[in-house]
C-alpha cells in the first residue's frame, strides 16, 4: 500500500537531529514495547510482514505523529485484537478478563536467548531458475497494490541494474496477508540518482534496494 | 485508549480561536484590514455565493442549446453572462457528462474549487481521503457517496493543478421535459457539479 | 516540494465522509480566519502561489493533522511575520506593540464586491508559440524540487496526451519564490489510469492535470 | 502469573503526556500476555537486558577492526558477511543475512530503511532515534549529501554516494576506511576508533588523536 511509512523522497520533515549519548530506550516503557514485540514474534502469534502491514495501515496522520515505540505499542494492540489474543475490554482494563484460553506454552527467557543468537534465515529453496542475471537492466514495476509491499514508491517505474542475486526469499507481499511464504528470487537493484530524482539531482548518488522478482520487469 | 483525534482537535481549536482573535485585533489596530471588509467577505461566501449559482448555469445549459454551446466553448464568459465571475473562477472550464463519460473534479495539491459557481468547498472536498483517492480510485470514492456507475462508463478525473477551475455539467434527469429553468435548478446539487453526485430525481422536487 | 500536501494516490486515509447539510463555516473563528486571509493578502501583497507554499511548507505530520482553516491561518501568520507586519509577541498578547509598517493598499469594504468580481486572472500575453499541440504525446518530467511546484508526484515520469492548449499563464514555480510571473504555456494533459497506477488499474479511468510547459518533455 | 507490577516493573508515571498513556497501554499488553500464559516475565527482562547492555555497536566495531588488520577476513567479510561475522559470534535476530559494504576513497556507502527501520541489530544493536525518524528516512535516498551535512560531514563532490535502502531481510553494515596513523595498532585499540555512525555511513571513525 502507498502508506505514510513509504516516505522516501518526501520533503518538509526538517533536518536529521542526532542525539548525543542517546540511550537505547528513552523511557522504561519503550524497552517493554520492544520486548513485547520480540516475544510475540517468538511465540509465532503472527509473522513480521503481517506486523509491518498493520503498522503502516494506520491513518497517515496517526502514523506520522506517534513516537517510534508508540507506533509499536499501537500496532501490538491492533494485532492482539485481530488475532484474538485480547478483547477491547481487556486492553482497556489492562488485564485478562475471564473466561479466557490459556496459551499452550509461554515464551521463556531461553527461547528469547535462542532467538537473539540463532539464525532464522528468510532464504528458501528456489522454485526455479532466476529470471535476471547480474548486469541486467530491469524496470521496477509501476504497481500500487492495496496490500503490503516492500517496493518503495520512489523506485516504481524506474530502470535500474541488477547488482547482485541475493537468493530466494520469503515474499512479504504474500506473507503479510497470511497467504504463505511464496518464496521468490531476490535481487539487489541499483538505480542512478538521476533516474530516480531527475536531471537536477546529484550525479554521484546511487540508490540500491532489494527487490523480489515479481517487482521487476524487462525495461 | 485509542488515539482520540477529537480531543486533539478540540484542544487545538481553542488555541487557534484565541490566536485568530488576537491577529484580527492587531491587523485592525495597525490598519491593515478594514473590519467592515471582513464582515462583507464572510457574508458574501456564507449567503450570496454558493452552489445555487452553478445550478443556474447548469439549468440554463439544459434548456438553451445556444447557451450550452457557448458554455462548453468558453465557460468563463458564458457564466459571466449570468453575473457570476471573479475570485477562484477567473478561468472556468465546463465538463459535459454523457451516458458514456463521467467527469469528477479534485485538487490533490490543495483545495482549488470554482468559488463563483459553487461557493467555498465542503470539508470532504478538502480532506485527505478525497484528495488521495479521487485520482487513483474514483469508483471507490463514488461508492462513498452511494454511487455506482456502469463498468464501461469512462471516468475522467480533473486534478486542478493550475488556476483553471472545473465545473461539471451533469446529465439532465429524464422526466423533466417542459420544466422551466427555475424548477430545473432545484434538481442540480452541489455534488453533481463536482462529479461526486448526480442531480436529484424529479420525484424529489414535485 | 514533496510535502504533506502532495497526497494523490496515498492509501490509508479511510473513506470520504460527506457531512449532511454542511455549513459554510464550522465555527466563528473559521469565518474570521477566512476573511482575514483574503483581506490581509491585499495589505501583505503576496500572491496565491506564495500563499500555497506557505501552507504546504511545514512538516507533513503537522500538515496532515491540522484542520483546513488551521493551515490557512498558520500560513497567514507565517507570511505576516516574514514581512514583519506582525510579530509573534503581538499575536501572543493580541495587542499592537510595534508601529505599523506602511503598506501600499488595504481592502476596504466598499471594494470587496468589485475585487471579488474581478478576481485575479493569471493568463498573460505572449509572443512565444506553444511547443505542443492537442494530441501530442508528452512525458511529465521526473523532477523533485524542494520549492513550490504544481506537478503532482503521481504523474511524474508518466506519459500523457495533450488534451488542450489552455494559454500562457503565470508560472507558480517562479511566482511562489518571488522570482516573477515568468508566464509559460499551460496545457491540460490526460493520463490513462493504467499508465499512472499500473496494469491492475481500472481501464475506464483517465486523470487530467494542468501542466506548464517546463513540466513536460516531448517523447 | 500475576500483574507485571509485582515483578519489579513499575513504570514511571508521567501524567498528561503521550508517554504516560503509552506506559499504561504497553503495561496493559504485557499484563494480558502474562496472565494468559503467552510469555514469561523473565523473557521480557532478558530481552531488554540483552539489547540495552549486551548487543551494541561494539560488536560491529570488532568486525571492522578485524577487517582492517586481517586481509583474509576482510575478503571473507565482503564476500559473505553473514558467515564472516558469524565466526566472531555475532548473528541471529536482524543479522541472518548480513552484507558488509566497503568504503573507498571513491565510494561512500550509507544505509537507510525508508519503509520502516530495518537495521543490523546483531552488529549495531538497536537503531538510534534519528535513524528511525522521518527526516532521515525521507531524505537519505534523495539527498544523502544534505543528510551528511546534518552530521557535519562533507564529502568531495566526485565521491560516489551509494545509498542502500533495506527493503528485504538483508542487513547492511558499512566498513569505513581505516584512519591514517594507526599502523601497527591492535584490533582492540582499532575497535575503539569505530563509531556506530561510521558503520551506518553517516559518520567516520574517530581520529587516532582522540585515543593517543
Amino acid at each position: 500500500m502507498n502508506s505514510a511509512a513509504d516516505m522516501g523522497g518526501m520533503h518538509g520533515f526538517g533536518p536529521v537531529v542526532p542525539e548525543k549519548n542517546e540511550p537505547v530506550f528513552h523511557e522504561e516503557w519503550e524497552g517493554h514495547s520492544f520486548a513485547l514485540n520480540m516475544v510475540t514474534g517468538v511465540a509465532n502469534l503472527w509473522n513480521i510482514d503481517a506486523f509491518r502491514f498493520k503498522r503502516e495501515s494506520l491513518p497517515p496522520p496517526e502514523y506520522l505523529n506517534l513516537s517510534y515505540y508508540g507506533l509499536w505499542t499501537r500496532t501490538l494492540e491492533l494485532m492482539m485484537l485481530e488475532y484474538g489474543i485480547a478483547t477491547p475490554e481487556e486492553l482497556k482494563a489492562g488485564h485478562a478478563i475471564a473466561p479466557f484460553k490459556q496459551a499452550p506454552r509461554a515464551v521463556t527467557a531461553a527461547d528469547c536467548d535462542n532467538m537473539v543468537r540463532c539464525a532464522r534465515p528468510f532464504s528458501r529453496p528456489a522454485p526455479g531458475p532466476a529470471l535476471f542475471k547480474v548486469g541486467d537492466k530491469v524496470r521496477a514495476k509501476n504497481m500500487h497494490p492495496k496490500h503490503h509491499t516492500r517496493l518503495p514508491r520512489y523506485t516504481r517505474g524506474h530502470v535500474g541494474e541488477i547488482a547482485r542475486i541475493v537468493g530466494c526469499h520469503v515474499f512479504p507481499d504474500s506473507n503479510a496477508s497470511n497467504l504463505g511464504e511464496d518464496p521468490h528470487w531476490l535481487y539487489t537493484v541499483r538505480f542512478d540518482g538521476h533516474e530516480l530524482w531527475g536531471a537536477d539531482s546529484d550525479p554521484k548518488v546511487r540508490v540500491c534496494i532489494e527487490a523480489w522478482e515479481p517487482y521487476l520487469e524487462k525495461p | 485508549m485509542a488515539y482520540d483525534q477529537h480531543d486533539h482537535d478540540r484542544l487545538e481549536l481553542s488555541e487557534t480561536q484565541l490566536r485568530v482573535r488576537a491577529l484580527e485585533t492587531v491587523l485592525t489596530e495597525k490598519g491593515y484590514v478594514d473590519p467592515a471588509a471582513l464582515d462583507l467577505l464572510i457574508e458574501t461566501y456564507e449567503t450570496k455565493v454558493g452552489p445555487h449559482n452553478g445550478a443556474r448555469v447548469v439549468a440554463k445549459a439544459w434548456t438553451d442549446p445556444a447557451y450550452r454551446a457557448r458554455l462548453f466553448k468558453e465557460a468563463t464568459s458564458a457564466i459571466a453572462e449570468l453575473g457570476f465571475a471573479g475570485r477562484q473562477g477567473e478561468h472556468i472550464v465546463a465538463l459535459e457528462n454523457t451516458p458514456k463519460r463521467h467527469n469528477m473534479v479534485v485538487c490533490t495539491l490543495c483545495s482549488c474549487y470554482p468559488w463563483p459557481v459553487l461557493g467555498l468547498p465542503p470539508v470532504w472536498y478538502k480532506s485527505a481521503p478525497y484528495r488521495s483517492r479521487a485520482v487513483a480510485d474514483p469508483r471507490g470514492v463514488l461508492k462513498d457517496f452511494g454511487i455506482t456507475l456502469p463498468k464501461d462508463t469512462e471516468i475522467r478525473v480533473w486534478d486542478s493543478t493550475s488556476e483553471i477551475r472545473y465545473l461539471v455539467v451533469p446529465m439532465r434527469p429524464p422526466g423533466t421535459e417542459g420544466w422551466n429553468e427555475d424548477k430545473l435548478a432545484e434538481l442540480v446539487t452541489r455534488d453533481s457539479m463536482i462529479g461526486a453526485g448526480l442531480p436529484k430525481s424529479p420525484k424529489d422536487v414535485k | 516540494m514533496n510535502g504533506g500536501q502532495d497526497i494523490g494516490g496515498m492509501d490509508g486515509f479511510g473513506p470520504v465522509q460527506p457531512e449532511p447539510n454542511e455549513p459554510v463555516f464550522h465555527s466563528q473563528w473559521e469565518k474570521r480566519a477566512f476573511a482575514l486571509t483574503l483581506a490581509a493578502g491585499v495589505a501583505g501583497g503576496w500572491n496565491i502561489d506564495m500563499s500555497r507554499f506557505a501552507r504546504e511548507n511545514r512538516p507533513p505530520n503537522e500538515y496532515l493533522t491540522m484542520s483546513y482553516y488551521q493551515i490557512w491561518f498558520a500560513a497567514l501568520e507565517a507570511m505576516l511575520k516574514e514581512r514583519a507586519l506582525v510579530s509573534d509577541d503581538e499575536i501572543a498578547v493580541g495587542q499592537t506593540l510595534k508601529a505599523p509598517k506602511p503598506v501600499s493598499c488595504i481592502l476596504k469594504a466598499d471594494d470587496v464586491a468589485r475585487v471579488l468580481y474581478h478576481g485575479d486572472p493569471t493568463e498573460r500575453e505572449t509572443k512565444t508559440k506553444p511547443a505542443f499541440k492537442a494530441g501530442d504525446r508528452v512525458r511529465a518530467k521526473m523532477m523533485n524540487p524542494v520549492t513550490h511546484t504544481r506537478l503532482p508526484r503521481y504523474v511524474r515520469g508518466h506519459l500523457g496526451t495533450i488534451d488542450r492548449v489552455i494559454g500562457c499563464h503565470v508560472f507558480p514555480d517562479s511566482n511562489a519564490a518571488g522570482a516573477g510571473e515568468n508566464p509559460q504555456w499551460l496545457y491540460t494533459v490526460r493520463f490513462d489510469g493504467g499508465e499512472l497506477w499500473g496494469a491492475d488499474a481500472d481501464p475506464s479511468v483517465t486523470v487530467s492535470v494542468d501542466a506548464w510547459e517546463p513540466y513536460l518533455l516531448p517523447t | 502469573m500475576t500483574h507485571a507490577h509485582n515483578h519489579g516493573h513499575d513504570f514511571h508515571h508521567e501524567h498528561g503526556s503521550e508517554l504516560s498513556e503509552m506506559q499504561l497501554r504497553t503495561l496493559a499488553i504485557e499484563t494480558i500476555l502474562l496472565e494468559k500464559g503467552y510469555i514469561e516475565q523473565a523473557a521480557i527482562d532478558e530481552l531488554i537486558e540483552t539489547y540495552e547492555k549486551k548487543i551494541g555497536p561494539r560488536n560491529g566495531a570488532q568486525v571492522v577492526a578485524k577487517a582492517w588488520v586481517d586481509p583474509k577476513f576482510r575478503k571473507w567479510l565482503l564476500e559473505d558477511g553473514t558467515a564472516a561475522i558469524g565466526s566472531l559470534g555475532f548473528g541471529g535476530r536482524s543479522g541472518n543475512h548480513l552484507v558488509a559494504l566497503e568504503n573507498t576513497p571513491l565510494l561512500h556507502n550509507m544505509v537507510v530503511c525508508t519503509l520502516c527501520s530495518c537495521y543490523p541489530w546483531a552488529v549495531l544493536g538497536l537503531p538510534p532515534l534519528w535513524y528511525k525518524s522521518a527526516p532521515y528516512r525521507s531524505r537519505a535516498v534523495a539527498d544523502p549529501r544534505g543528510v551528511l551535512k546534518d552530521f557535519g560531514i562533507e564529502l568531495p563532490k566526485d565521491t560516489e554516494i551509494r545509498v542502500w535502502d533495506s527493503t528485504a531481510e538483508l542487513r547492511y553494515m558499512v566498513v569505513p576506511m581505516r584512519p591514517a596513523g594507526t599502523e601497527g595498532w591492535s584490533e582492540e585499540k582499532l575497535a575503539d576508533l569505530v563509531t556506530r555512525d561510521s558503520m551506518i555511513g553517516t559518520g567516520f571513525p574517530k581520529s587516532p588523536k582522540y585515543l593517543k
